[in-house]
């Protein structure tokens, strides 16, 4: 963890507040990304980790606060112009397009950087078919680096939980992003598939320089690869900092970790 | 001892799904009578489709038992339906949580009970559940599909147990919760074995978990049982401490330092 | 020889994005085409041509208009019947309207007013959902019905409020045998056949389809779900319009709105649900499925009843012919809800297997 | 100012005849996720069977009222709907669990072109008459108030109280026996309701036979006032906009989109139909609901739908 | 072996329609198994084949095509929807077969000059609209009583519908009166609307363009709104029992206009039908339906095309087969008398003479009106002539237009 260049902040949450009805899933969180960083949020079922990755994302609106992005503020944003800055992610629950292979699954991912129009597309002619095959070229890149070769052409909702988790991440990934935030990216994996995960996360960081964001419930997970952890808990933060400082802070202890660990 | 008798009895199974692809490829298994028994293996080993096998939910998939047979206390059950189990106290908690989305989790919670009657019991058993999972308790109002995939989770769970199983089939129940919770679905399993005789067999991934409460292990790979014995044994086993339990020799080795030339182990069988 | 494609290696991306990737597929459609070209003219006769092949790629067209909105983008629509009309009614004024239009033009041009109304109506897609979406598209269907019934101006005026055209002709090919006929509308579909699997299988397919399966992680992903979604309205509704077109200049001759009411909607749905939601392939199968088999069966029952030297009346022909068509729908459903096209991969991919089963 | 109110009472009086059918629709939607088209080839096939029995039970049996024809031939009918209730869970249905919403709607088109053929085989495909001995003539009320008095039909009042007792023994049969809870259950997740041990196949029995009751209440209404004949398929393509404009899987929407449709279709027809040649009810009330929907996706009083990630 | 005259029945026997284009088929079978009892067209043999379009255009089109070349070739087509009508009129100049529309399609169609494989035998729906006004006219003692009065037309909103249209704006110009157009949508179930605006701007008479459902269900709002059914007049398919049967003694007093015959149970060709057809076990419908208003249409509709061929046989060959380009000849050509009427056994069903030719493609505008006495109906006016004066002009304008429009120049032959 030594070599690695932390960088300045690239992401910064101000005092985000949610609400659902009479639900407070956030209350005034605030928090910040440096670039280069692995950032692990971790906290108790139902503490709004996710629901701090929806705000970022700009699938739900807060009702107060803002995030600023490299320097640019937003009160709420919308999915895409949140995607056109770079920021992927992958969910909890698997939303891949189940109905189609694990190479388009990957291709929508390029989605954003295709420029031939619809009548271009629809001959499939010149620069269209160039466009395709270069995209394809980068899609091919991570489908290697995951190791899913062998799935290129299943339909996803074929595949097996671990390697949808996968694909999920491959996602992500092709849309070569600056910060890319993982929703519980390990879970319903045993230590060898983890291992191969938490592997990739480790590479995409450290090759891409990609700053990550990861939900996480396996503490031995969080604690060996992020380099700082926010902590909530029913909306409200309870801890941050170094994996250290956090394992030992009482209250992280007594809402999450309980006292076994 | 007296061998206690086999409550379920999984024969040589092979399941085709969709008519083409193969997936168990001849499984076969026992629980005991008052056993927690794990079923342990990577992704798409098949653990899914043996327990949908077991509890005849395979159908609505496409899948189809096109060889061996199940049995339940000796009964072949292939031509019972679903519900047909549950009477008969076989309850499977499926994987991925399928709460009803629109109802709320107390409403999800009720509709476990759908087979009993007596409303008194209803009630100590939906008690019982917001004992075990107090969380659920304060979000029994909210429709189950805006709560957060733990609280899914456990309504999952908790509305299994409203039908008073004596057999329940747990598909990956640590998946998505967090520690402290994971640790007490599994002491709320080793209560109700204890305490309620109830048989459990479990498909998990995290096989730390799972060995240390079960009595018994099968570990499936690609469609077969590739390995199976005493949960102590399974876990003083070299080959399950390297790549199941994450351990190089006695240490646990860091998700860090995990290597990219990362040896692999694959069982012959 | 063997369906097999090892030893066909892709050395470059390109050419594993060919539209069909397997040699032997490549063959069998080239060839398949040449016959519908060749072949068939060779050996049809009027009934074949004029009842039901001409019906049979005019329906085959409009269903892959239908199945890019529903079966790729998720969208359930039953208002098809009318995008046809607007195509039809529209393609007639401005071939009737503007002095020398040629044919070509003004079918195509169907397809642009269909394209537009069927964006209109497509903006409630960017709210409403599902089944809603479904029933909510029926405002089109009705809508559209009577415009044209009502609106004199649609018909030039014409006092019963009727459209027909004749002497059609292309570059100075006149449309007038069925032979004719069937050639024309074969060009228009297959061309449109393969724009539209070029389409579905490039970026805007996967904007579709990644809306259609989960439309919150597709914009999360960038896409604009109001984009997609329109765009697809636009396609979808330009092809069944130019579909529309083609079935009132070249099938009918002469139409009334009734020939694109709810029964040609639902007919299209059936169309693609038999034939494969998300399958271009699959619109042929469904739509050759959909206008064989009720013919077939209402000469099929007479045959067997005579058979057994009984006389069965019209009527009773009839009726059998719904309740086995029905029943037909409802079994193929079960056996295979994912429709023909479903069987024709199955079928590649054991060939692919042969001789072992799995 | 009469006429007005003339239209009104006009437009309630149909309204309650959608809201029948929308209810069959309903019912089943809620209990199984299946958007049933079949609705109104069960409202015909209903009416059909009787309309035929009430003919020809007095034949076969040799009596002569009219109300005993009636009320057996209720009875039969309603014992066919159950019938028919099975024989769509044991052939269709439970072939079809956790298949698509579009699928599912296919299917019961499939139902449709089914029981329309079986329908006219077995009872042929003339105009039958229902008759309810109900007076056609109208009566004029509040003669003094407007000119020419207010027209109400009594047929119209007779009808209106037998579906409102419909609507509410529904209302409070799902209340009551608590198959409520289990019915959204099914609609929600079959596989996970199956986990549950909830017998999908008895609950579809049961909705569908639910709705067939309803079709055959609303056949017979509908029939008396228009004779038994295959055009009753179409209104049931009225009750579509009722349903989405309600909320797919609401009972009560179902009933007062119902009246909210039928009267302003009525004062659409009439105020501002003259202007654009007339027809427009056709496709007003689908326009209506196109535009409610905008503001709300579920309709009135549906669930909302919800969208997680 | 010997001919066979082959003449194809497209049928409505199932859905929507099938109450009342089924008696049509029944009686178009049963008159052509009349004419082979009584030994054919001059020894030449009747052959019916039906096909179901149940009242579809592209399933009537695929019927046409099936049927068309069957046995020896289809001698000619009477599809019994306007629609159908429309489709196959494009076809028949290339198939050569002719095409009778008795009583529905175009109206212009009487023009045999620009649409000559076309006939509108014994009435199009202009004559109907003209006929019905003139007894409304009669009754309300002369065309200039009409002045001022508002007369409401309840139509299928359709080019069926509409076609009455033209004729009754254009008698509405030269009377002055108000026309209040009223369109239903099809199938017709759905009528409160309409009839609260009648009752609110109470015109003096109502007017119908209807079929099937939609005239039950404007009778039973006529009873439901209190409009007098002495003041409602339908077209021909407006005024069928199978409508009214049911409404019963609600309905006394609604008129409507016939095509020359109405019911006609006493008549001698049903009489001859019911000894030689049905007695004989060959009947094709229910026997009680016999002489009812639509089966009496088909019989009719039979015998015209029998005629025909009988006219044509005349010139081509007696006792031969002939084909769809001679039968037009015949039909063209007809003339049949009063004498031959009462020879076939149309004595008090239909009134001769019926003369076609080039340009009148009709043969006869002579209508009656009849009127439901509760149970059926009675005839209620003396015979009528539209006033082809004002019809012929609009037809040939019509056709005209029609004729530009497809670029179709007129038949040059002498006589047209
Ligand atoms: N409905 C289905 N149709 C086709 N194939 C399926 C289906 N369900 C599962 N499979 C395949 O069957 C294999 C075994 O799947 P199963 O879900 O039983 O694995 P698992 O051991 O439960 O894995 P996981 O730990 O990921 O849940 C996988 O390869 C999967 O792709
Ligand atoms: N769309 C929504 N509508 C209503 N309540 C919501 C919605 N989304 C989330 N919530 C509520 O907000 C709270 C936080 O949910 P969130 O999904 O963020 O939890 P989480 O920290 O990700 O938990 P887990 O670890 O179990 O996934 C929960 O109580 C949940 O019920
Ligand atoms: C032909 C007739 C039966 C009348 C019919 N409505 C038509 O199309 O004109
Ligand atoms: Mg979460
Ligand atoms: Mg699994």
């Amino acid at each position: 963890m030594s070599k690695k260049k932390i960088g300045d902040v690239i992401l910064d949450v101000n005092n985000i507040s949610l609400r659902f009805g009479g639900v407070k899933a956030l209350s005034d969180i605030s928090f910040d990304v440096r670039e280069h960083e692995i950032r692990a949020i971790i906290g108790p079922n139902g503490a709004g980790k996710s629901s701090m990755l929806n705000c970022i994302n700009g699938v739900y609106k807060p009702q107060e606060g803002s995030i600023t992005f490299r320097g640019q503020t937003f009160k709420h944003m919308n999915s895409r112009q949140v995607a056109e800055l770079g920021v992927a992610r992958t969910f909890q629950n698997l939303a891949l397009f189940k109905g189609m292979s694990v190479i388009d699954n990957l291709m929508t991912g390029r989605n954003l950087r295709i420029k031939s129009n619809l009548l271009l597309q629809a001959l499939r002619w010149g620069p269209a078919e160039r466009e395709e095959s270069e995209h394809r070229e980068k899609v091919e890149r991570i489908i290697d680096f995951l190791e899913i070769q062998a799935h290129r052409k299943t339909p996803v909702g074929q595949l097996p939980y671990g390697l949808q988790k996968r694909v999920d991440l491959g996602r992500a990934l092709a849309m070569e992003p600056q910060v890319l935030l993982l929703d519980e990216p390990m879970a319903g994996m045993n230590v060898e598939e983890k291992q191969d995960m938490c592997r990739f996360v480790l590479d995409v960081n450290d090759e891409f320089g990609t700053t990550i964001v990861l939900i996480e419930h396996d503490m031995s997970v969080v604690m060996d690869i992020s380099d700082r952890v926010v902590v909530l808990d029913y909306g409200k933060k309870i801890g941050d900092g170094v994996p250290d400082e956090v394992r030992a802070n009482p209250d992280v202890i007594s809402a999450y970790l309980g006292t076994s660990h | 001892m007296s061998t206690p008798s086999i409550v379920i009895n999984v024969n040589g199974i092979e399941v085709i799904y969709n008519h083409v692809i193969l997936v168990l490829k001849g499984v076969s298994l026992q629980v005991a009578d008052g056993q927690i028994a794990a079923i342990l293996g990577g992704n798409g080993a098949g653990k899914t489709t043996t327990l949908r096998s077991i509890s005849n939910l395979l159908k609505a998939e496409r899948g189809e038992v096109t060889k061996g047979s199940v049995e339940l206390r000796g009964e072949r059950i292939d031509i019972l339906s679903t519900s047909d189990l549950v009477k008969r106290g076989v309850v499977q908690v499926m994987e991925g949580r399928h709460c009803f989305a629109h109802l709320t989790i107390e409403e999800n919670l009720l509709t476990g009970a759908y087979t009993r009657s007596g409303k008194a019991e209803i009630a100590a058993s939906l008690e019982k559940v917001y004992n075990y999972f107090p969380r659920l308790k304060t979000r029994r109002t909210s429709q189950a599909a805006y709560t957060s995939g733990g609280e899914q989770q456990m309504c999952a769970i908790g509305r299994a147990l409203m039908a008073n199983p004596s057999v329940l089939l747990l598909d990956e129940p640590s998946m998505g919760l967090a520690p402290q919770i994971v640790e007490e679905v599994f002491e709320i399993v080793k209560d109700l074995n204890q305490k309620e005789r109830v048989t459990f067999l479990i498909a998990e991934q995290n096989t730390n978990m799972a060995l240390r409460y079960a009595d018994y292990g099968y570990i499936m790979e690609s469609g077969r049982i590739v390995m199976d014995g005493k949960a102590d044994d399974l876990r003083n086993n070299e080959d399950v401490k390297e790549f199941y339990l994450g351990m190089g020799g006695t240490e646990r080795k860091s998700f860090k330092d995990v290597k990219s030339y990362k040896r692999r182990k694959r069982w012959l069988a | 020889m063997f369906y097999r494609e090892n030893g066909q290696f892709k050395t470059t991306y390109k050419s594993d994005q060919q539209i069909f990737a397997v040699k032997q597929d490549r063959i069998a459609i080239i060839a398949i085409i040449a016959f519908a070209f060749i072949g068939v003219p060779m050996l049809a006769d009027e009934y074949l041509f004029r009842a039901i092949l001409v019906p049979f790629l005019i329906l085959a067209l409009a269903a892959i208009g239908v199945n890019i909105l529903v079966g790729y983008c998720g969208q359930i629509s039953l208002g098809s019947g009318a995008f046809m009309a607007v195509g039809a009614y529209m393609a007639y004024n401005v071939f009737m309207r503007v002095e020398d239009m040629p044919l070509i033009v003004a079918l195509l041009s169907g397809g642009f007013f269909a394209m537009l109304a069927g964006i209109i109506f497509g903006i409630p897609s960017l709210r409403v959902k599902g089944l809603y979406l479904a029933v909510a598209t029926l405002a089109a269907q009705f809508f559209f019905d009577w415009l044209f019934v009502r609106v004199r101006w649609f018909t030039l005026d014409s006092p019963a409020g009727t459209a027909e055209v004749s002497n059609l002709s292309v570059f100075g090919w006149q449309i007038a045998t069925p032979m004719d006929k069937y050639l024309f509308v074969l060009g228009f579909v297959v061309v449109f056949a393969l724009l539209a699997k070029n389409l579905v299988r490039g970026p805007i397919g996967r904007e579709w389809m990644a809306i259609r399966d989960m439309d919150v992680a597709a914009s999360v992903i960038g896409i604009r779900p109001m984009y997609a979604k329109l765009t697809a309205f636009a396609v979808s509704s330009f092809i069944i319009g130019v579909a529309g077109a083609l079935w009132a200049f070249v099938h009918l001759g002469s139409w009334e709105p009734l020939s694109f009411d709810i029964n040609r909607s639902f007919q299209l749905l059936f169309i693609v649900i038999i034939g494969g939601l998300g399958s271009i392939m699959g619109c042929f199968f469904g739509a050759a499925f959909i206008v064989i088999t009720p013919i077939v069966l209402n000469q099929l029952l007479p045959w067997i009843g005579s058979l057994f030297g009984v006389e069965i009346s019209t009527a009773m022909v009839g009726h059998a012919e719904f309740m086995i068509f029905g029943a037909l729908i409802v079994w193929f459903l079960i056996k295979e809800p994912h429709g023909l096209a479903k069987y024709w991969s199955m079928a590649r991919h054991k060939l692919r297997l042969w001789p072992f089963p799995h | 100012m009469g006429f007005f109110l003339e239209t009104i009472i006009a437009g309630l009086m149909n309204g309650v005849l959608y809201s029948l059918v929308a209810l069959g629709f309903v019912l089943i939607f809620k209990a199984s996720g299946v958007f049933n088209f079949a609705q109104g080839a069960m409202v015909l096939f209903a009416a059909l069977a009787m309309a035929r029995f009430a003919e020809w039970l007095p034949e076969w049996l040799g009596f002569e009222s009219l109300l005993l024809a009636n009320v057996l031939a209720f009875a039969i009918a309603a014992f066919l709907m159950l019938i028919f209730a099975w024989a769509v869970e044991r052939f269709v249905l439970r072939h079809l669990v956790n298949q698509e919403g579009v699928v599912l709607l296919m299917a019961t088109l499939g139902i449709t072109f089914f029981i329309d053929g079986f329908g006219q085989t077995i009872f042929g495909s003339d105009i039958y008459a229902i008759d309810l001995g109900l007076p056609a003539e109208p009566i004029f009320i509040l003669e003094g108030l407007f000119p020419g008095g207010l027209l109400i039909n009594q047929d119209d009042l007779v009808t209106a109280l037998m579906a409102m007792a419909m609507v509410a023994l529904l209302t409070l049969f799902f209340q009551k026996t608590g198959t409520g809870r289990a019915l959204r259950a099914v609609a929600d997740d079959h596989q996970a309701a199956q986990s549950v041990g909830i017998p999908l196949g008895r609950m579809w029995v049961i909705v569908w036979f639910m709705a067939g009751l309803t079709a055959l209440v609303a056949g017979m209404i509908w029939g008396e006032k228009m004779g038994v004949q295959f055009a009753l398929t179409f209104v049931a393509l009225k009750a579509l906009p009722v349903i989405i404009l309600g909320g797919l899987t609401s009972v009560p929407g179902a009933i007062v989109a119902g009246l909210i449709i039928g009267v302003s279709e009525q004062l659409a027809e009439v105020y501002i139909g003259p202007m654009v040649g007339g027809g427009i009810q056709i496709w007003f009330a689908y326009v209506l609901a196109m535009v409610v929907l905008l503001f709300r996706p579920q309709g009135l009083f549906g669930e909302k739908i919800i969208d997680r990630v | 072996q010997a001919p066979v005259q082959f003449f194809p029945s497209l049928t409505g026997r199932t859905g929507a329609v099938a109450p009342n284009a089924a008696p049509f088929a029944n009686g178009y079978a049963d008159y052509m198994k009349l004419v082979n009892a009584r030994g054919g067209i001059n020894g030449v043999q009747t052959l019916v084949e039906e096909c179901e379009t149940a009242y579809a255009t592209d399933r009537g089109v695929e019927c046409y095509e099936r049927l068309k070349a069957r046995h020896g070739g289809a001698t000619v087509f009477q599809p019994l929807s306007t629609g159908i009508t429309f489709a196959l009129m494009p076809r028949l100049a290339v198939d050569k077969i002719p095409m009778i529309t008795s009583g529905y399609g175009r109206s212009d169609t009487a023009d045999g000059a620009i649409f000559p494989w076309v006939f509108p035998l014994l009435g199009h729906y202009w004559i109907a609209g003209d006929v019905v006004l003139q007894h409304i006219a009669n009754r309300s003692g002369g065309w200039d009583r009409l002045r001022g009065k508002t007369i409401a037309v309840v139509y299928h909103d359709s080019p069926f519908g509409r076609e009455v249209l033209p004729i009754i704006n254009r008698r509405a110009e030269m009377h002055g009166f108000t026309v209040l157009a009223l369109p239903v949508p099809p199938p017709g179930v759905e009528q409160r609307a309409i009839w609260l605006q009648i009752r609110q701007q109470r015109p003096d008479f109502v007017i119908m363009q209807t079929w099937g459902v939609m005239t039950a269900t404007a009778i039973r709002q006529a009873v439901a709104t209190g409009f007098p059914r002495d003041r409602m007049f339908g077209t021909w398919w407006s005024g069928a029992e199978p409508d009214l049967r049911d409404i019963g003694a609600d309905a006394r007093g609604y008129s409507a206009v016939m095509m020359q015959h109405g019911q006609a149970r006493d008549s001698e060709v049903v009489r001859q039908i019911l000894a030689q057809v049905h007695d004989r076990g060959q009947g094709t419908g229910p026997r009680a339906e016999v002489g009812d208003v639509l089966y009496m249409r088909g019989v009719v509709g039979a015998m015209l095309a029998v005629e025909g061929v009988f006219r044509a046989q005349e010139r081509f060959g007696r006792g031969r087969h002939v084909t769809g380009e001679q039968a037009r000849w015949g039909y063209e050509n007809l003339n049949i008398t009063q004498a031959r009427l009462d020879q076939l056994g149309f004595a008090g069903v239909l009134r001769g003479p019926i003369v076609t030719s080039c340009r009148n493609h009709v043969g006869t505008a002579m209508m009656r009106i009849h009127t439901w006495n509760g149970s059926g109906f009675d005839w209620s006016s003396d015979w009528l002539q539209a006033d082809m004066n004002v019809i012929n002009r609009m037809v040939t304008a019509s056709a005209e237009s029609f004729a530009r429009d497809n670029n179709i120049t007129r038949r040059t032959e002498p006589g047209c």
